[in-house]
């Protein structure tokens, strides 16, 4: 875990560094003018994607919050102001059940975690989405094949209760991760319409029950 | 049995002959080659019904068959085996995959003067048990190995 | 051998970090056993063989063959020209990547359409074979070995580099998702499946030098330019088109990350 | 016309020949649907027979369960340097294939 904190410390020193060179670059006249390549690219883009199946090319038009990350990736950091206010903004989309129950069924909630469909050219408008948990974060131990983009969510519930803070604090991150964390890579689930209030109830029994796979 | 096949498919292998058949309407395609070919054993669900199809009695499990495979296939599309016998006056090796729809995959004649060994690679549904059946002396040996299929990739 | 030793030193790492360390250590094992055992005699060689033979067969309009391609080291030379692709080609003003270029050949020697040049441009999966995976297989194969190494000099390359980070970093669509969510730190997985970091040289050769690769998963030989395919696809972005400019740009941005990497492909991959 | 094999066979130190082949057939299980929901026939390799010097020295069944652009690996005894092997496959539709090798 110390391993762990220690890198993002180091990561978070880098960008520092980085965005007083930007700043030094910034002010230094004698530089030619600097090419916009980001309107060049998504020029270039436009140009280049077409429409398929339910994969529009309005996907090309970022909202705010997707322009600032790609800045914010591609070496200009976001300040720190910018990021609270962000984080403000995308807490603010947050919808929580109307009755207030937010544990639906662990069973359907595995198969919509290992389920990576949904929303791709490729696939049926008609089908549901899966939220394709599994891709990033280890859940169960008999589920092997588990990705390390976002951390184990394995005992989720058991370690740390199931609360109605607890529960909508969690209901909140499955809803917009942007929301406690500008730019998280994790996808706004519920904000974007990636999953129905429903499956994301039952994604929370998979976290949450005693009974899921996640808290044995 | 092998000699008929050889037999068999020395007839088939010419193509004029096999032209004439098609056009007399004398075979249906896919019936041509497929005289030999054990279209019981190739259906059956499990290590019994094969086993039934080869004429053979329940096979006894030995040490002396050893399965190469990987214990993890990252794709069940391409699972890799290598089967070798060490048993005696080996004639024939097959491998079957326990939870396939059909479990035999794949049927080694192994004449004199070839080795007991056959490397190939097949696919698997699902984490499954792989069988090794060999037949040796008139005898019906195997062995198993499991082998775990995961899942991958973001798009599921 | 040295793969083994890095998975074991993952494996290290995890033992720490995690209270199933024991069954990823022997997944991450397992996975590296399998890998191993499909490195020797790898299907690629079927398209490999089946390029080499279309490159010389006669086709299109003006029933030429390919043989007098210039694919940038002059016609018909095909030893070491994927390892400089995409480059700036003056007699179409453009940057191209190899499937552009072979387009243009296929265009002005062989006198076809461009719907007729990339008419299968990717195979099926089954029985519907693409001519152009084969010869991009081939061509790369000629380069296996060789030390990548795409120019940026010519102020188009620069261009082409430029806009090809940014489209790296661009994010989109319903998941948010830009190339940057998946490959832009080390040590990260999804699935099973080691996630390079094409931001780093290391990863981005990692990454370039090791397509086009044999897809057991879905049996056929996949490029440069599917492997990006199908990553919008999988990011929910449009469908970009085939030998687009985007994808020009953002080869060429992993290509010149990756320069001075060892080229290794044609591979064999998930 | 199917495609060509790669047949590599090397005589190996202990005298023994190892044969490697890697066949272009799309090895269809019959089970799988195609994009628009339709059941794709079944089409696979069901023998293939390896001769040397007119002596069979591997004759194989296969099922659909062997993967697609299929691998076979064997050895043998009693092959030199220069001789030719020859490998001939035949599928459910009738289709066929013939090439060959110089062991190596």
């Amino acid at each position: 875990m110390s391993k762990r904190r220690a890198f993002w410390l180091g990561a978070g020193a880098m960008v520092a560094a980085m965005a007083v060179s930007g700043a030094a670059f910034a002010a230094d006249k004698k530089q030619p003018k600097k090419k916009d390549y980001r309107a060049a690219a998504l020029e270039v883009m436009k140009a280049s994607f077409q429409a398929r199946g339910q994969a529009t090319l309005d996907r090309l038009n970022q909202d705010e919050a997707q322009a600032a990350c790609s800045r914010s990736a591609a070496g200009e950091p976001l300040a720190s102001d910018l990021k609270k206010k962000m984080e403000e903004a995308q807490s603010a989309t947050v919808k929580y059940p109307a009755d207030s129950k937010y544990l639906g069924s662990w069973k359907s909630g595995e198969r919509i975690a290992q389920t990576g469909r949904g929303l791709q050219f490729s696939d049926d408008p008609s089908e549901p989405a899966g939220g394709n948990c599994y891709a990033c974060h280890q859940l169960s131990q008999q589920e092997v094949a588990y990705g390390t983009i976002g951390p184990s969510l394995y005992r989720y519930g058991k370690l740390r209760g199931n609360s109605e803070p607890m529960l909508k604090y969690t209901w909140a991150k499955l809803w917009n991760a942007q929301a406690f964390n500008a730019c998280s890579d994790m996808p706004r689930f519920g904000h974007k319409g990636i999953l129905t209030e429903e499956q994301l109830k039952d994604v929370m029994a998979l976290l949450f029950d005693p009974e899921s796979p996640v808290n044995q | 049995m092998n000699e008929q096949r050889r037999l068999v498919l020395k007839a088939g292998s010419s193509l004029s002959l096999l032209a004439l058949a098609y056009s007399s309407g004398l075979l249906r395609p896919g019936a041509a080659f497929a005289a030999d070919w054990n279209k019981a054993a190739f259906e059956g669900k499990n290590l019994d019904e094969v086993m039934k199809a080869f004429g053979g009695s329940a096979p006894a499990e030995s040490k002396a068959i050893e399965i190469t495979a990987p214990d993890i296939a990252e794709n069940g599309a391409v699972v890799p085996v290598t089967i070798e016998s060490k048993l005696d006056k080996t004639e024939s090796i097959a491998l079957l995959v326990e939870k396939n729809p059909s479990a035999l995959s794949a049927q080694f004649d192994i004449p004199a003067g070839t080795d007991p060994y056959a490397m190939v690679r097949v696919k698997m549904g699902q984490t499954s048990n792989l069988i090794a059946l060999v037949k040796a002396g008139g005898k019906y040996f195997f062995a198993t190995k499991e082998v775990k299929v995961t899942l991958g990739g973001c798009g599921g | 051998m040295i793969r083994r030793t890095r998975i074991a030193l993952l494996a290290v790492g995890l033992a720490m970090a995690s209270p199933t360390a024991l069954a990823q250590d022997q997944a991450a094992e397992g996975i590296a056993q399998y890998r191993d055992m499909l490195e020797d005699d790898n299907p690629a060689d079927l398209w490999e063989l089946r390029g080499a033979e279309l490159w010389k067969t006669p086709g299109g309009p003006k029933g030429a063959s390919l043989e007098k391609c210039n694919l940038g080291l002059g016609p018909g030379i095909v030893k070491g020209a994927y390892v400089r692709l995409p480059r700036y080609f003056a007699d179409t003003g453009k940057v191209q990547d190899l499937e552009s270029r072979l387009i243009t050949c296929m265009m002005t020697l062989q006198g076809r359409s461009f719907e007729e040049a990339t008419k299968q441009h990717f195979g099926s999966g089954s029985e519907k074979k693409s001519n152009m995976e084969a010869l991009v297989t081939w061509i790369a194969a000629e380069s296996r070995g060789m030390k990548i190494q795409v120019s940026t000099t010519h102020p188009k390359e620069k261009d082409a580099y430029e806009v090809g980070k940014q489209i790296f970093f661009f994010h989109g669509g319903p998941h948010d998702f830009a190339c940057s969510t998946c490959h832009s730190q080390d040590g990260r997985r999804i699935r099973l499946q080691d996630l390079p970091n094409l931001t780093t040289p290391e990863g981005a050769r990692k990454g370039f030098g090791t397509w086009p690769a044999y897809r057991v998963s879905q049996g056929e030989v996949r490029t440069m330019q599917h492997r990006l395919y199908d990553c919008f696809r999988q990011q929910r972005f449009p469908e970009p088109r085939y030998a687009s400019d985007a994808i020009t740009a953002l080869t060429m941005y992993l290509a010149v990350s990756a320069n001075g990497g060892e080229f290794a492909a044609p591979a064999i991959k998930r | 016309m199917a495609d060509p094999m790669k047949i590599r066979a090397n005589l190996q130190a202990d005298g023994k020949v190892l044969v490697k082949v890697l066949m272009s057939h799309t090895m269809e299980t019959g089970q799988r649907k195609d994009s628009g929901g339709k059941l794709v026939p079944a089409h696979y390799i069901q023998s293939v027979t390896v001769t040397h010097n007119d002596k069979t020295v591997l004759s194989a069944q296969w099922g659909p369960a062997v993967s697609k652009n299929p691998f076979l690996g064997f050895r043998f005894s009693g092959g030199k340097k220069g001789d030719k092997l020859i490998v001939k496959w035949v599928d459910n539709k009738g289709e066929t294939r013939t090439d060959e090798a110089a062991i190596g």
